[in-house]
C-alpha cells in the first residue's frame, strides 16, 4: 500500500499514517471516521482551538535559538548546589544513542541489560566513593534526596524521635523541599548553629537527644567550607539514636573522608555535577545508606543475578519496595527517576578514572584558595570570611553593599552569589577558572 | 554476549596523598578504588552496552499506560543549545530567554489541560502528583477543611496510591465498576466530610473513557472534595477534551508520556501541575510571569514552598515545548486520532480476550490461562517488547498495551503477529522463553532474596 | 594490572597503556623503550620539537568556537554549485552513531551489512531519480565527477573523439577541475556558447562532430535557468557520436525531466544539496549511467547478492575496476570517497519521500520566481536577466557596480554572488526565504 | 536478523503535476517514485542497519594500512559548529575564522612532515596522490623536463599506480627487495632521464622502514627525479622522522590515518599535500597566508590550479585540526610510540610466521597454506575485524594487521586470542565460517557476475 502522505501534510510529522493506510484501518475497526473512536460525552467534549501554531522544525530551531540568546552571555562564578565541571563530548555522545536515551524503565530485563548493568555501574560506583553498601539508581536531585532521607528516618525501627536537625546555613531551597517532604510525616525540622562555616558540634551535642529522629550535615557546606570534625558530628547521632545523615557531592567525595568512615549512615547529595551541564537546577541526587536499611531505601535498585543459563545478569530488584507493588505503603512514591543523568555521571566518572577524580576534586580546592586569596587582598573585602579550608567556593565579605557589586559585576558579564547585604559568594572550577582574572579585576573596580 | 564490568576493566586504587591532595591527611580520604580507563575503552563499553538495550528507535515499545511513542531527534539539539546552559542563581533579567520558554510552556500546558495556571517544578509524573496533593491540601486547610481522606480507583497507577499518602492523606481504594470504570454508587458510598480529593486517570488504565465524569465531579465537589487528573493518559484525548472542562480542580501532565521527551531508561521526566484559578495561589515558588515583555519570577501567595531544589528538570521541559510547538493544534489532534486508532486497529488483529471497551488510546488483553509474564517473554523472541503485565490487577493476566500513534501500519502487524505466536507457543516454550535476548530468563525472585547491588558484593562473594 | 594512567599525562589521551602495562608490554616484546623499537637511521632521525602545544579538550572546544565565532555572521544568499537546504537533526543523529561514523570500507561484507545496504538504497534511490540504471556510491563533488565523466569518455570504446564540449558559463572551478582530470589523457576542452542561459543548441550542433567525445551540459545550469531543450542536445550528442553527460543536482532532479528522457548517457552534479549542511564546498559527487558503461563506472559499487543461506546480502561489487585490483589500468584512483554524505542524503531523501522532495523542488522554482520579480522591481535593477524559468537562483543585472553594491550588502548581513561588473547572482532556498524581504529591502537601499 | 529495503517499506509513486509543479509540463518529470516514510520509521531503519555494522567504537579493527583508529569525539562536536557552516563563495575578509583553522593547519602539517608548503584542497588521500603528481609534473614541465615515467615498488598501494597513470605517467613497478624493502639495485635500473618521481610509503606497507631512505634519495635526485612520500604510514612515525627530513619532495597526508577524523564508512577523507619551497609555487589554487593577523586566499604563481570544486572537505580538516592541537607534540609522540609497541605486542602473540622485521606500526602474518581469506571470515566470529588479506601481494596468504595505538593490552589479548583461534580452525571450520555475523559468507564472485546494484534491478529480477 502506498504511503503517500502528501494529503495528510497537516498532521503530526510522528504518525506514519498514510491517508489509504487510515482509511483501511478505520476501516477494520468497522468505524467511518477517527472522532467515532473517542467515546467523550458531549457535555465534556472540546470543541474550540487550542490556539498553538504548528512551526516546521526548521523553523522551531531558528525560533528557540533567537529565544535562548535572550539570556545574556555571563560567566558564571555561581555555585551553592548547583555546580559546574566541564563534560567531555564523548558522554553526549555515548549517552544520547537512542538505545539509552529512548528507552524506558526495565521492566523486560532480557532485553535492557545494557542500561542495567550501566545503572549497576553507577550504583557501584557510589558505593565505592561513600563507602556504604547500597547506593540508588538516582533521586530528582539533592533537596529531594534529603527530603527521602528524613522520611527514612521516620520509617527506621531503630529511630525513635521525630526532629530533623539540619545545619542554620543550609541551602534555603533545601530547607523548603525538605519542609514539604516531612509535611505528611510526624517529623518536624529544627536548626543547630554553625561555628565559623562548619557544623558547631557543642550547640548541636546539646540539641540533639532522644528527640532527635536525624541529624543533618554537609560537607563542603553550603559555604564551601570542608568539615574538620564530622567523626564528633556523627558520635553526636549515635549518642541520641538518631540517623546521621550526610550531604556531600559526587567531585568532593573523591577527596574527602569517605561518609562511611564518618558514621554517616545515609549519604544524599548533587552527583550532577559529573555528567550533566549546568541546566537551570536540574539535578541528580545522591542516595546511599547502610545494608541494614536496605529494605526501607527509596527509589530503584539494581541487583546482579543470574539468567537461565547460569551468567551473569542484572535486573531491578526489591521492587517490593515500590509504589507500584507496595502503593500506599512505598517506601517512596518515585517511579521516573533521573536514571539517564546518573547513566551520564557514571560516564564521566568512568571518563576520570580515580586519578582524574582526585586531581580535579583537588583542582577546586587549589582554585578556590587562590581565587579567594586574590580577591582577599582587595581592598574593601575579606575573603575567604570563613578560616577553613574550602571546596571551589567561599564568601566574600564587602564593605560596600554586596547587590550593588553584584550588579556592577553582572554589567561586565560575571555572575556571583549575593548571600547577604554584605556578603557575596563565589565559586570557582576547571570551567571559568581561565577567567579568574578578569573576575578580580571587575572586583577590584566594583568595590 | 558479555561486556565485562568497568570494575573487571581495571581495579586501580589512587593514594591520595602521593596524588597531591592539597589538604590535610585528616579531611580527606586515604585513598580512591575507581576503574580508570582511557576514552576509546569508555567509548567501546558504552557502545556495546547500548547495543543490549531495547528502546523506541529499536522497535515497539507498546507498554500500556507508559505511552512510548517517538521522540524527536531536533529536539534533542533544541535541548544542547548552550545559551540554555545556564545556572538557576542568575538574575532574572539575565535570563529571559530562559523565562520566555517557561512561560510559553505553562500557557501551552494551560491550554492543552483547561486549566488556569501551572507549575512547571515537579521533576517527574509522581513529584506531580505529590504537589497536586500538597496544593489541594494548602487549598484546605487555607479554608479550614479538616480533611484526610484521599480517595483512588483501585485501577489507578500505584504512584497515586503512594503520593496521597506521602502529603500524610489515608487513602481510600475505590473498587472499579463491573464495565471498568468508576462505579458511582461506590463513589457516593466512599465519599464524606473527610474526602479531600478523588485521583482518577482518564481514559483509566484499560482505556475506558469515564463517561460519567460529569456526575462523578459533582459527586466530589458536592462532598467537599477536589477532582485530581493523572495526567498519564491524556495522549488519547488531545484537543477533544480537556481535565478543566470535565471538572477537574488540579491535574499533573507527564512530559515524555505526552509530549514525546525521552524517558532515558528511567527519567529526567517532568510532571507540571496545572490547577483552576481558585488553586493558583498554593503553587510551588517561583512561577514566570510575563509584564510587556519582560519576564519575571515570582511567589504565588499562598504556596506551598518548593518540591524541587530548583525549577526542576529544565532541559526536559524546552523539549516538551518544542514538541508542542513542532505539532500545534492539528498535530496534537492527530497525534490522540492515530493513537486511538493504532490501538483499536491492534487490538482487531490480536486473538485474545480484551475485557471491556470500547478503548481510547490502550487496551488490557487477557493471557486466559496463560502467566501474561510467559507470554511477555515469549514475544521478546519475535522482536518486539511485549505490553505491561499483569496490571490493572482486576483484569486478570493483563497485558496493558498502549502502541502509540508513532507505529506504522507495518509495525502494528509486526507487533500482533508476535502476540499471536506468543498466545499460541505452548507451555514448554513458555517457560523456557526468550532464547534470542542478550539475556536468557532471568531468576528475579533470587535476585532479591540474594541482593547485590554493586560491584564490590560480586567480588565479596566471588 | 592496574591501569593507573596518572604518571602517563602527558602523553596521547587516547591511547589506553598503564605505564605498568606498557612496562609488560615492552618486556614481552624484549626491549628497554619504545625508542628501540623505532628503526630510524640516525641521520633522518627528528630530534627537534614539532612546536604544537597540546590543549585539553575543554581549552581546545573553547579556543575553536572563538576562532570560528571570527566568521561574519551573514545570510547567504549563494549557490553556484553549493546549495543549503535544510537538513532535519535526525540525519544527525542517525549518521553519526559511531558504527557509521567510524567504520571503514566494507571489506567484510558478512559484518557491515548496514552500511552497505545503506548505500545499495543511497544508489537505488539516485536510479530511480536520473531514470540511468547504475549509480555509483558516490565522487568526491559535482566537479571531480564531471572530469570522471570525462575520462569515461575517453574509456568508451564507441566514442572516437578527444574533444569534451562544455556551455561557457561553465562554473569556473568545474573548468579548472575537468582541465586537471583530462590531463593525463588524449582530451581537450572546448567550450560552446548559450543562449539566454540555456544552451545554443544550434550554434552546439555547429561545433559537435566526429572530434567530439562528450557533450556537457547541465539543467539547471550554473546561472539557475531551467534548459528548454535537453532532448535536442542529446540529439546533437547522438549524432557526434558522442556522450551526453548531464550535470544537474539532487533536489532538480525531483522535479526537472529525468535525465534518462533526455538521452543522457552519464549524470553528475551536486549530491550534498540534500543531507549535508553548508561546508565551506564539501560536497557529494553523483555519479550515473548506462548500463553499457558498467564496468567503466569510476568508485565503488554495491550490489545485492546473496549469503551462503541463500538470502539477500549486500557487498562491494565489480571490485576489479578499482585501483586496489587493476592499479594503474582502474577507472580510476578514487579510494576513500564520499560514502558518509551519501548515507546522510540517502536519509535526508528518506525523510523527505517522493512528495517532500517535489514540494521542495517546486518551492525552489516559486522562490526564485518571486524574489527575481521583487528584485526586478526596483529601480536600477534588472532581474531575472534571463528570460527563462529559474530553479534557486538567477542572475541580477545592475546599473550601478555589482562589487559596490554586494560589498553594501555585505554590511547590511548578506552575502550575494559578484558574476561581473554589473552582475549579481542570488540564491534562494527554504532555508534563507524567510529573510528575503530584508534582502530586497537592503538592495533599494544599496543600488 | 532481515531490515527490509525502504523500498520494500513502501513504494509511493507522485504525479508531479498533480503535487502542484510550478513548471511548465514539458520541463518537469511526470512522476517520482520514491519511498516516503515518516521520521519514526526512517529513524528506526537506519537504527537497525547501523546496528548490522562494525566500528571502530565496536571493537578492535585492525585493517593493515588502513591504521582505523579511536575517532574523538569532541572533534564532532567542533565540526558542528554553526559558525563554521558557511558558503565557500563567501569573501575572505567575512570568513576569518575559517581561514584561520585552515592555515593553522597548513601549519601544523608542515611541521609535522617537515615540508615548507601545504595545500589542504585534495578531499581524500587518492586525490592528494593524483595532486602531488600533478604538482611534480608542473614543475619538471617549468623546468623544461620531458619526463614520461613513474616508479612505484610493488608493495605500494594501488591508488599510486593510478594516480600517476591519471596524471598521465607511464608506471614502472619496482619488485620488492629479499628483505620487504627498496631494493637500492633495481632502483638504479629502474631510474632514468624518463624519471619524473619514485612514489614511496615509509615504513612501507609491510612495517619496514626504508633504511636506505638517504640513498633512494640520492638515487632519484641524481636522475633527475623527484621523491614522493605517501603517508599512508606517517602514524608509525610522528616526531620520530618527518618526510622532508628524509629527502622527500612532496607528500600526502591521509588525515583519517593519522589525524584520527572518522571514515565514515569510506569517507570523506582529505589528503593535504605537502611540498618544498621548490614545488610550492605549483600547489593548487588557492591557499590560505596570513599577513599581520588577517588571513586571505591567493593564487601560487604556478598553480597546477584545482583538483575540487572548492577547498576540499573542510570538516574533516577541522576535525584533523582539532585532533592535532588536542595531542601536541607529546601526544602526537606518544601515538606513534603505542601504535609500534602495540603492533610488535601483538605479533609477539600470533601463533604463525611473520615475516620480515623489526616492523613499526604493522606487520604481514602469512596464513601459510590456509588461504588468507578463510582465517579472516573465522576470525569474524570471534567478536574483532580481521586484518587487511592477501596484500601486499609478495607476502603469501598476507594477513596485514595494524591494531594503531588505541588498542588496550586486553584488547590485543582479545585479538590474539582471535587470530589463534582462526589459525587453529579446520578445513571444515574454514569453509563455513563466519557463522555468528548478520550475515553468512557472501558469494562475491556471484554478485559480479549477475550485478543488481539497486532494488529496481532486484524488483525487475522477482
Amino acid at each position: 500500500m502506498s504511503k503517500r502522505r502528501h494529503e495528510d501534510a497537516d498532521g503530526s510529522p510522528y504518525t506514519p499514517h498514510s491517508p489509504a493506510e487510515t482509511a483501511a484501518m478505520l476501516d477494520e475497526v468497522g468505524v467511518e471516521s477517527e472522532e467515532e473512536l473517542f467515546d467523550v460525552p458531549p457535555e465534556v467534549r472540546f470543541e474550540g482551538d487550542l490556539g498553538i501554531d504548528p512551526r516546521s522544525e526548521r523553523e522551531l530551531r531558528a525560533e528557540l535559538s533567537a529565544t535562548l540568546a535572550k539570556n545574556d552571555d555571563l560567566t558564571e562564578f555561581l555555585g551553592r548546589d548547583h555546580h559546574t565541571h566541564y563534560v567531555p563530548s564523548v558522554v553526549d555522545e555515548l549517552s544520547e544513542r537512542a538505545e539509552f536515551l529512548t528507552s524506558y524503565t526495565q521492566y523486560q530485563p532480557e532485553i535492557t541489560q545494557g542500561f542495567l548493568q550501566a545503572l549497576f555501574e553507577y550504583q557501584s560506583m557510589i558505593v565505592e566513593l561513600t563507602g556504604l553498601p547500597v547506593a540508588n539508581c538516582s533521586m530528582y536531585d539533592a533537596a529531594t534526596a534529603l527530603g527521602e532521607a528524613a522520611r527514612l528516618s521516620d520509617r527506621v525501627r531503630r529511630v525513635s524521635g521525630t526532629e530533623v536537625l539540619v545545619p542554620e546555613l543550609l541551602h534555603e531551597n533545601k530547607r523548603a523541599v525538605l519542609d514539604n517532604y516531612v509535611d505528611g510525616t510526624d517529623l518536624s525540622v529544627a536548626t543547630y548553629p554553625m561555628d565559623d562555616g562548619n557544623v558547631d558540634v557543642e550547640a548541636l551535642a546539646d540539641l540533639a537527644g532522644e528527640g532527635t529522629a536525624m541529624i543533618y550535615a554537609e560537607n563542603p557546606t553550603v559555604r564551601g567550607t570542608i568539615e574538620e570534625r564530622l567523626s564528633a558530628v556523627g558520635e553526636v547521632a549515635d549518642d541520641a539514636g538518631a540517623l546521621f545523615c550526610l550531604g556531600t557531592d559526587v567531585v568532593a567525595l573523591g577527596l574527602l573522608e569517605p561518609p562511611a568512615s564518618v558514621g554517616a549512615d545515609v549519604v544524599v547529595g548533587e552527583a550532577d555535577a559529573l555528567g550533566l551541564p549546568t541546566a537551570y537546577g536540574m539535578g541528580l541526587g545522591l542516595f546511599a545508606t547502610r545494608e541494614d536499611f536496605l529494605r526501607q531505601v527509596p527509589g530503584r535498585l539494581v541487583g546482579a543475578g543470574e539468567d537461565e543459563s547460569g551468567r551473569r545478569a542484572y535486573t531491578l530488584t526489591l521492587q517490593t519496595r515500590e509504589q507500584h507493588i507496595r502503593k500506599e505503603r512505598a517506601t517512596s512514591n518515585i517511579c521516573t527517576n533521573q536514571a539517564w543523568v546518573a547513566l551520564r555521571t557514571a560516564m564521566h566518572l568512568a571518563l576520570l578514572g580515580a586519578d582524574g577524580l582526585v586531581d580535579l576534586a583537588s583542582e577546586c580546592v587549589r582554585e578556590a584558595e587562590s581565587l579567594a586569596e586574590r580577591l582577599g587582598d582587595l581592598k574593601g573585602i575579606k575573603a575567604p570570611v570563613h578560616d577553613r579550608h574550602h571546596f571551589r567556593e567561599f564568601l566574600v565579605r564587602t564593605d560596600q553593599p554586596a547587590p550593588a557589586i553584584a550588579s556592577d559585576l553582572e554589567a561586565e558579564g560575571f555572575a556571583v552569589h549575593v548571600v547577604g547585604d554584605h556578603r557575596l559568594q563565589v565559586c570557582v572550577t576547571e570551567v571559568n577558572a581561565g577567567r579568574a582574572d578578569d573576575l578580580v579585576e571587575a572586583f577590584a573596580e566594583a568595590v | 554476549r558479555y561486556e565485562p564490568l568497568l570494575s573487571e576493566k581495571d581495579d586501580t586504587s589512587v593514594d591520595v596523598g602521593e596524588a597531591g591532595s592539597p589538604l590535610p591527611d585528616d579531611l580527606t580520604r586515604d585513598d580512591l578504588s575507581l576503574p580508570s580507563l582511557a576514552e576509546p575503552e569508555v567509548a567501546r563499553h558504552y557502545t556495546r552496552l547500548s547495543q543490549m538495550n531495547w528502546s523506541v528507535e529499536s522497535g515497539p515499545y507498546p507498554l500500556g499506560s507508559c505511552t512510548m511513542k517517538y521522540n524527536p531527534s531536533f529536539a534533542e539539539d533544541v535541548a544542547a543549545d548552550p545559551n540554555g546552559a545556564v545556572h538557576p542563581d542568575r538574575s532574572a533579567e539575565s535570563l529571559q530567554g530562559t523565562l520566555e520558554v517557561l512561560y510559553g510552556l505553562q500557557d501551552y500546558l494551560a491550554r492543552i489541560g483547561g486549566m488556569d495556571a501551572v507549575t512547571l517544578q515537579p521533576p517527574a509524573g509522581a513529584a506531580g502528583e505529590f504537589t497536586g496533593i500538597l496544593v489541594a491540601k494548602a487549598y484546605h486547610e487555607a479554608n479550614g477543611h479538616d480533611r484526610s481522606e484521599v480517595i483512588v480507583p483501585s485501577s489507578a497507577h500505584g504512584t497515586n496510591f503512594a503520593s496521597a499518602a506521602m502529603a500524610g492523606y489515608d487513602v481510600v481504594e475505590l473498587p472499579s465498576g463491573d464495565d471498568g470504570r468508576v462505579d458511582l454508587e461506590a463513589l457516593e458510598a466512599a465519599v464524606s466530610d473527610d474526602t479531600a480529593a478523588l485521583m482518577l486517570t482518564n481514559p483509566n488504565t484499560v482505556g475506558l473513557f469515564e463517561r460519567d465524569i460529569a456526575d462523578i465531579a459533582d459527586i466530589v465537589h458536592d462532598a467537599g472534595g477536589l477532582l485530581y487528573y493523572d495526567g498519564a493518559n491524556l495522549n488519547a484525548l488531545l484537543g477533544r477534551a480537556r481535565p478543566g472542562d470535565m471538572g477537574f480542580d488540579v491535574m499533573h501532565y507527564n512530559v515524555h508520556k505526552t509530549f514525546a521527551t525521552p524517558h532515558g531508561g528511567g527519567g529526567p521526566g517532568a510532571g507540571p501541575v496545572g490547577v483552576t484559578e481558585e488553586l493558583a495561589p498554593f503553587l510551588p515558588s517561583p512561577r514566570v510571569r510575563e509584564d510587556d515583555g519582560h519576564y519575571e519570577l515570582f511567589e504565588p501567595a499562598e504556596t506551598v514552598g518548593k518540591v524541587h531544589g530548583y525549577q526542576g528538570n529544565w532541559l526536559v521541559l524546552l523539549k516538551a515545548y518544542a514538541y508542542i510547538a513542532r505539532l500545534g493544534d492539528e498535530g496534537l489532534e492527530d497525534a490522540s486520532a492515530k493513537a486511538v486508532l493504532n490501538a483499536n486497529y491492534l487490538a482487531e488483529q490480536i486473538d485474545c480476550e480484551i475485557p471491556y471497551g470500547p478503548f481510547h488510546h490502550e487496551f488490557a488483553a487477557t493471557a486466559g490461562d496463560r502467566d501474561a509474564a510467559d507470554v511477555a517473554k515469549a514475544m521478546l523472541d519475535h522482536g518486539v517488547h511485549p505490553p505491561t503485565t499483569k496490571w490493572p490487577e482486576f483484569v486478570p493476566e493483563a497485558m496493558l498495551t498502549e502502541p502509540t500513534e508513532a507505529e506504522s501500519l507495518d509495525s502494528l502487524e509486526d507487533l500482533a503477529a508476535a502476540f499471536n505466536a506468543a498466545f499460541d507457543a505452548d507451555a514448554a516454550e513458555l517457560e523456557s522463553a526468550p532464547s534470542k535476548t542478550t539475556a536468557r530468563r532471568i531468576d528475579q525472585a533470587d535476585a532479591a532474596r540474594n541482593p547485590r547491588l554493586s560491584w564490590r558484593s560480586i567480588d565479596a562473594e566471588e
